[in-house]
């Protein structure tokens, strides 16, 4: 995905990217996600366009993926393309931190003592609200 | 059309259910979907719990939200992606 | 690259990573980075290593090219690998801001009326001081 | 083996060459080199300049760094790199 996002427009000097996958934790066999069809893809539309917006970027990319994940697999792609690295890098924080919590998606552990739902960290909500509350205190 | 109302998650392990259909009678704001689900299921008051977030027609509401006709009114936990 | 990295450890959430490319400038038709052969291979390798060190990385990856490029290519990559998502951004952009001023390579610009070598910007040196300073007052 | 020389990106298109070799007699320090260019070569001076990083054997160094017999001595216009 990161190769259909370089080399794309000549003004980009920047392309900043991150994966979120599912990683090795107590016991767990794999991760499911649920999501809510439609809103989800609403969810994800309207945080990169607020990224696009915020930082002039040239393109951002967000995809989600559902269902039951191993280890090690993807869960997240995001990615921004702008001229100059410190927009392309903020915007991907920006976007990451966000869909963690303004977004319709749970996660569901399956360990091999059962299943669980995964409670939002309380770090996630304060780096969301962070972005969301007050943008001219972070940089750019 | 009457009221589509969707759990989701852990509210749909609670309430037994993803899916349930309501006479768009019973209610005229989310509130009323709340209390006669209250009444009506065991476990319904997990509904009326602080952290449940509502959706109605894709759009973030809240118990005061009015409801109507063919309304889609989503329950759903915190949510917990990427 | 970036598939070279992902699910390769099992403890690893969070896949960040920076391609800095060529961008269009006034009259640029090529860009030619130079470097101090193995000098160059030692500055990138001790970048990374500090890296590694100070956001306890799983992996880092700092890929430079040189020679000519044209519009659009990529010149730099830049990657980092964590159990959690802020170590690997935050080192990210650690590793691109400290090597454009820490790292022996010289660009020259080659446009329609001439070559240049370009000068490092002020907030070049700015971003890379900002790190190698005074570490304890950036997040994590 | 005597004193290895060499000249980096724009201090190269000044210096008209990319390396050059000393007799390490003429050189007990850095600085010794940069005064034997500046009456050597007639833009020796520009390895005098304030902005010229000097690396020795690959090592950061200062005009007051020694160097000795087989010693790579490079200097550098600033890095701009990424």
């Amino acid at each position: 995905m990161l190769a259909e996002l370089t080399g794309q427009s000549a003004h980009d000097g920047a392309v900043a990217s991150f994966i979120g996958q599912v990683r090795a934790g107590e016991e767990l066999i794999a991760l499911e996600l649920e999501h809510y069809p439609a809103v989800t893809e609403t969810a994800l539309d309207e945080i990169a366009q607020v990224a696009v917006e915020r930082w002039s970027l040239t393109q951002a990319v967000i995809c989600h993926r559902v269902g039951r994940m191993q280890i090690g697999e993807p869960i997240v792609f995001v990615a921004a393309t702008a001229p100059h690295r410190r927009a392309a890098l903020a915007a991907v924080e920006f976007m990451i931190d966000v869909l963690k919590t303004q977004a319709p998606f749970w996660k569901k552990e399956h360990t091999r003592t059962g299943a669980h739902w995964v409670e939002p960290r309380a770090d996630d909500h304060a780096a969301a609200e962070g972005w969301l509350a007050k943008p001219q205190d972070r940089k750019l | 059309m009457a009221l589509q109302i969707r759990f989701f998650a852990a509210l749909r392990d609670e309430m037994g259910r993803a899916e349930d259909v309501l006479d768009a009678a019973l209610a005229d704001k989310v509130t009323d979907i709340i209390a006669h689900f209250k009444s009506a299921d065991e476990k319904g008051w997990v509904l009326a719990e602080p952290f449940v977030r509502i959706i109605v027609n894709g759009t973030v509401a809240t118990p005061q939200t009015p409801v109507t006709d063919g309304d889609e009114i989503a329950f759903c936990p915190p949510f917990s992606g990427g």
